[in-house]
């Protein structure tokens, strides 16, 4: 009965939804000279950055990075704080016992692939697809398979602590520099250079690194807190 | 008016996908987890390399980065595919889910035998 | 000027990044520091307030880009008001909680502070931006620590209360998506006052539809009546000051989201009916679930979601009085519930059950608690020398004006339902007997709490005694939001100006 | 060439369903994770191949990241399954 | 041919996109089972990502990426500013969903079941 | 032409994992079920032209979803149902 009813407000919904972007049509331009126009324009005429997106999300929304990299900060505290428990019943072992050494062994070769591989990804955010988030999970699903590959692999809480305490005062301050020279927050007070550079559009590569350090340090602490949690 | 890069690319594409649609038949026909492992990560190996060299040489002649990406992904799947297949079989052999033994063959025996063996070793 | 509103967002995110590293030098800093913070954020906002009042509204752009194509940040009469008064509580808030669970272990207790921080400094984003889908994401910076603060002791209902809302603020979110990509699909912008502009050209049909998402989504938030069943469960699983934050803060960011949807961003007509209708649903429903209630905790959460109820009607009637009024509601509500809070939650602090049938006879022990309780219960039923009273009054002649009886009546009858659960407890407070059965055991809350609690009842006092103190403000503000065009024009014409 | 590419992206689908069917009937953990991953394998290929036609580089990095994610996907469903974690 | 496909891509992709909400929606509203419930709530928010990249794409269009080449090209880019937002989305998904299951671990350590019904002490 | 019958395919694939997903008792298998979804959302969004969406979602929801699903599922049980409680005491293969 009460499938019934859910499948039936689902499909009221449903339909109302359908309505509202079908209509849309898939693969038109939909505005003259509508904020994307704006964005592709200036990207490459000011910013001299490649990556469209990223522009947008560390330059012009760039007040939306600092605050989504702060839900993940939150989130890790979070589950620190909800999985707390007074006695230290937690283990030091993230695993229950070692793997195979052909598991060992090959992911201890492929480890520092990986986290190359994530440091290009977030060095040339501003260049090719990828950026900060994408570079910092790489790098965190590295850790990962370090820590459920080896039963005594450990990374130290501290060092990841201080990593992403710094990286985040970074960002802001970096914000806060561009709002002592230019005026507003997080503006861009170094020259742009020039585009498909490395070293193009100023502290929107800087900002994407730190970003990067950020994100692959919240994320290795979270796998961390919840690989160590067993009953 | 195609040049040797890519008739080589060209084979290379074919054989390749044509190692990936056996990779899927293999793990839709075979009648254990031990075999569809086999065909589902030896077959799939073979086949997304050869098609990721395939498109490398294809696109060799535009930029030569084509083929170093390639170069690289093939040797991340030469070392991630194995690795993930052995872990997996392994995990199927520690959860006692044996192989399905149907030949008589000798060999088969003695290794039922050490299948046995290790049984009653872990049982103890 | 001192600042820019940005630095109320910037200086709490850059000082929840530090804390990590200064509590492994010098473990006090960690509880020094939030409040430090939230002070500076009380003296920017507070200065800037009175900049604002006379200069007109400050209009921020972040990394240099004009209005429509970056975020920018919009400190008018209305949102500074609430900014002011947001950081203001936070910083009694903290006051209040300074030496609090000073016994448990450093790692949840340096948490809580900083849940404390960002969930006031998530709260002020979501009422000075001036972009949708920056809106969202501090809502969902409040959200979530909402959620962890909620979680924060490890009994076993505060998680399930904490799930609770979990789920229904990630529905929530889903649903502000969904609402932002229509509005993104139909007018190609995310700017608040770029859409205002634009509203116009929209299909009726899809505004109606973006309006309802947007309203479930940021509903639970506002604790508007389907939607709010996370709200008494939180407030009551939840340690004391939260209770107070949620009340005070959470719940303002929401139904000031609201209201900017309904009275700048959507011109959908009957939406006003719309409001009317959902508070008083709101403010029924919640007054007499008060009614039935045995835990103090409980009870002070249904009368919170009353009040916004009342709240919303207030808005709901669109006329100048009207938002006047309840902006004013707004305020002493978010004055007197705190008080009532915090000194509820000294009052039954020992006890095992937290009920109000244990709280009889604490007048003579703790006079002083229950005298801060009594007043805080008198200002919010509205006896006339206290604040409650001039706010209420100033609804119900809004709706004189437009010859609503309906409402008028209701809120009467409401007002009397308020009357009898209050003095209920107050009733208990002073004239039953303490017997030896009772598990309380007084509790005397240091002089921080004391001082915090002595703010409020004197800033009750003075709302009470001298009105005049305040409207000034809060005419400004309201004349604020009803000017549609004037936000528009702020917020476009200043992004013209700074053309780089 | 096109021809070539056709009957390659017609092979790729049929064998992705084929694992996709392996996937939903296949009757233990074991089956599953592994059309899991021939479902990535063929993806990761179909995903370079489709660079190709869209003959931008860029795209290349997705497929790159794929081939390496998803294998730790498998092996961390893998020591589930061992009982390690 | 082509176009004739496309229109219908057009309501397969909003429809399919529309489908999985709903499909995560009823999850989220009959299942019990309180890591189904997340399930759901990951299933809702991958709808919700695909609808909004389809509402950016452009027919025929590329990445709005200006890469070596493609200098140009930028009236033939889909809307970057959607993919922005999904870009941000996803990671405040992911920190939602690692808060909702560590929340889940505790609540199973007080009460040792997952039935949503079980753990209803509070009323709603 | 073959580009659309793709895309098609995909979606056709991701809506059925996502049934799959939500109507499976066994929760382990839902959560690998949660996996291909992400996996083939992530090559719809290759598809759409959104390569950096593409990479996040690869990112993130092929092995750090996966890893919190499945701890979380060792740390509480398997089976949605409660018909076998001791179920996740054996071993997790079933």
């Amino acid at each position: 009965m009460k499938k019934f009813l859910v499948i039936l407000i689902l499909a009221v919904l449903g339909f109302h939804l359908f309505e509202a972007f079908s209509g849309l049509g898939l693969g038109v331009t939909r505005f003259e000279k509508g904020v994307k126009d704006y964005y592709l324009e200036k990207t490459v005429s000011e910013l001299h950055v490649a990556n469209t997106v990223t522009s947008i999300v560390v330059n012009f929304r760039g007040f939306d990075t600092l605050g989504e990299v702060t839900v993940l900060f939150l989130a890790v505290s979070a589950m620190g704080g909800i999985l707390y428990k007074r006695r230290h019943q937690t283990g030091d072992r993230s695993v229950l016992f070692s793997s195979s050494s052909i598991v060992r062994s090959g992911s201890k070769l492929l480890f520092p692939a990986i986290i190359l591989l994530g440091v290009y990804v977030f060095i040339h955010g501003h260049l090719s697809p990828g950026g900060g988030f994408q570079g910092g999970a790489i790098i965190a699903t590295g850790f990962l398979l370090m820590l459920i590959a080896y039963e005594n692999f450990s990374v130290s809480h501290n060092t990841l602590s201080y990593i992403e305490s710094f990286a985040g005062i970074f960002f802001v301050g970096i914000g806060l520099l561009g709002f002592m020279n230019g005026g507003t927050f997080l503006q861009n007070f170094l020259p742009a250079g020039v585009l498909n550079n490395l070293f193009s559009g100023g502290v929107i590569g800087i900002i994407y690194v730190m970003v990067g350090f950020k994100v692959a340090a919240e994320l290795t602490g979270l796998i961390y807190t919840i690989l160590h949690e067993k009953d | 008016m195609s040049t040797l890069f890519e008739i080589i690319g060209g084979a290379l594409l074919l054989i390749g996908s044509v190692f990936l649609f056996l990779g899927g038949l293999g793990i839709f026909r075979m009648p254990d987890v031990y075999n569809r492992l086999q065909a589902g990560t030896k077959a799939t190996t073979l086949g997304g390399m050869s098609l990721i060299l395939g498109v490398g040489f294809l696109m060799v002649e535009t930029s030569w980065m084509w083929m170093a990406k390639a170069v690289i992904i093939v040797i991340f799947i030469a070392f991630s595919n194995p690795i993930s297949s052995h872990a997996l079989a392994r995990a199927m052999y520690k959860g006692k889910r044996y192989p399905l033994i149907t030949s008589k063959d000798e060999n088969m025996d003695a290794y039922k035998e050490i299948v046995e063996n290790e049984k009653k070793e872990e049982d103890s | 000027m001192v600042g820019s509103p940005v630095l109320l967002i910037a200086i709490p995110l850059l000082a929840a990044f530090v804390i990590p590293l200064i509590g492994m030098i010098w473990k006090e800093l960690v509880r020094i520091i939030p409040g430090l913070v939230l002070a500076y954020m009380l003296i920017l906002s507070a200065t800037l307030l009175y900049y604002v009042s006379y200069n007109g509204t400050i209009v921020e752009t972040i990394a240099g880009w004009q209005a429509p194509w970056g975020i920018n940040l919009d400190f008018s009469p209305l949102t500074g008001f609430l900014a002011t008064l947001m950081s203001a509580l936070g910083f009694l808030v903290w006051l209040f909680s300074y030496r609090f669970k000073r016994n448990v272990d450093f790692e949840p207790a340096k948490k809580y502070f900083i849940f404390l921080m960002l969930l006031i400094a998530g709260a002020i984003g979501i009422v000075i931006t001036g972009d949708i889908f920056n809106q969202f994401v501090f809502i969902e910076i409040t959200g979530i620590s909402a959620y962890a603060l909620t979680a924060f002791y490890t009994g076993r209902n505060s998680a399930e209360a904490s799930f609770k809302y979990l789920m229904m603020g990630a529905m929530a979110s889903s649903f502000l998506l969904v609402a932002i990509a229509i509005l993104y699909s139909q007018l190609g912008t995310l700017n608040m006052a770029d859409i205002a502009s634009k509203m116009h050209t929209m299909n009726p049909t899809y505004k109606i539809i973006a309006l309802i998402f947007f309203i479930t989504g940021i509903g639970i938030e506002a604790e508007i009546f389907p939607l709010n069943g996370w709200a008494p469960d939180a407030y009551t699983e939840a340690p004391g000051p939260v209770g107070a934050a949620f009340a005070g803060i959470v719940v303002k960011a929401g139904v000031y989201a609201i209201i900017r949807m309904i009275f700048t961003l959507f011109d959908v007509p009957g939406a006003y009916d719309f409001l009317i209708a959902i508070g008083l649903i709101t403010l029924i429903v919640a007054e007499t679930s008060a009614l039935r209630q045995e835990k103090l905790k409980r009870m002070l959460a249904y009368s919170s979601i009353g009040q916004m109820g009342l709240v919303i009607v207030a808005f709901g009637i669109g006329t100048h009085e009207g938002v006047f009024a309840a902006l004013f509601l707004m305020l002493n509500h978010a004055v007197i519930k705190p008080l009532l809070f915090f000194s509820g939650s000294s009052l039954v602090f020992n006890s095992k059950k937290k009920q109000i049938a244990e709280m009889n006879g604490l007048g003579k022990r703790m006079p002083l608690m229950a005298a801060f309780f009594s007043l805080g219960a008198f200002a919010i039923v509205g006896l006339p020398p206290f604040a409650g009273f001039w706010s209420k009054l100033s609804v119900l002649s809004a709706a004189a004006n437009e010859g609503l009886l309906l409402i008028i009546v209701l809120i009467l009858i409401v007002s009397v339902i308020e009357i009898v659960y209050y003095f209920r407890v107050v009733n208990r407070i002073f004239f039953q007997e303490y017997s030896k059965e009772q598990s309380v055991v007084p509790h005397r809350p240091r002089i921080n709490a004391m001082v915090a609690m002595f703010v409020l009842a004197i800033a009750i006092l003075i709302i009470g005694f001298y009105p005049d103190a305040v409207t000034g403000i809060l005419h400004n503000a309201a004349k604020d939001l009803m000017n549609t065009d004037q936000y528009i024009n702020n917020v476009l014409q200043l992004g013209q100006s700074l053309t780089r | 060439m096109t021809y070539i590419i056709y009957i390659s992206f017609s092979f790729m689908i049929v064998g992705l369903f084929l694992a996709a069917i392996r996937f939903i009937k296949g009757p233990t953990a074991g089956d599953r994770t592994v059309a899991l991953d021939t479902l990535t394998t063929i993806l990761v290929a179909g995903l370079f191949l489709l660079a190709y036609l869209f003959g931008r580089i860029i795209y290349v990095d997705v497929a790159l990241v794929y081939a390496v994610l998803g294998f730790i996907g498998v092996i961390v469903i893998a020591r589930y399954l061992e009982g390690a974690l | 041919m082509d176009d004739k496909l496309f229109e219908i891509l057009e309501y397969g992709v909003y429809g399919a996109s529309i489908l999985l909400i709903l499909i995560g929606l009823y999850a989220v509203l009959t299942k019990r089972s309180l890591i189904k419930i997340v399930i759901g709530m990951s299933i809702i928010d991958g709808g919700i990502h695909l609808l909004l990249i389809t509402i950016g794409y452009l027919k025929g269009g590329t990445a709005p990426i200006f890469s070596p080449g493609y200098e140009e090209a930028a009236a033939q880019m889909v809307d970057p500013v959607p993919q922005a937002l999904v870009l941000t989305a996803i990671v405040i998904g992911f920190g939602v969903t690692a808060v909702a299951l560590s929340l889940i671990i505790r609540l199973y350590r007080h009460h040792h079941t997952l039935e949503i019904d079980e753990i209803k002490r509070l009323k709603w | 032409m073959i580009y659309l019958i793709l895309i098609f395919f995909l979606l056709i694939l991701m809506l059925s994992a996502a049934v799959y997903a939500v109507v499976q008792k066994d929760l382990l298998y839902a959560v690998i079920a949660t996996g291909v979804i992400s996996l083939v959302l992530t090559a719809v969004f290759y598809m759409l032209q959104a390569p950096d969406v593409a990479l996040t979602e690869a990112a993130i929801g092929v092995a750090l979803t996966t890893i919190i699903f499945l701890i979380t599922i060792r740390n509480t049980k398997r089976h949605e149902d409660d018909y076998n409680k001791k179920d996740n005491l054996k071993s997790p293969l079933k």
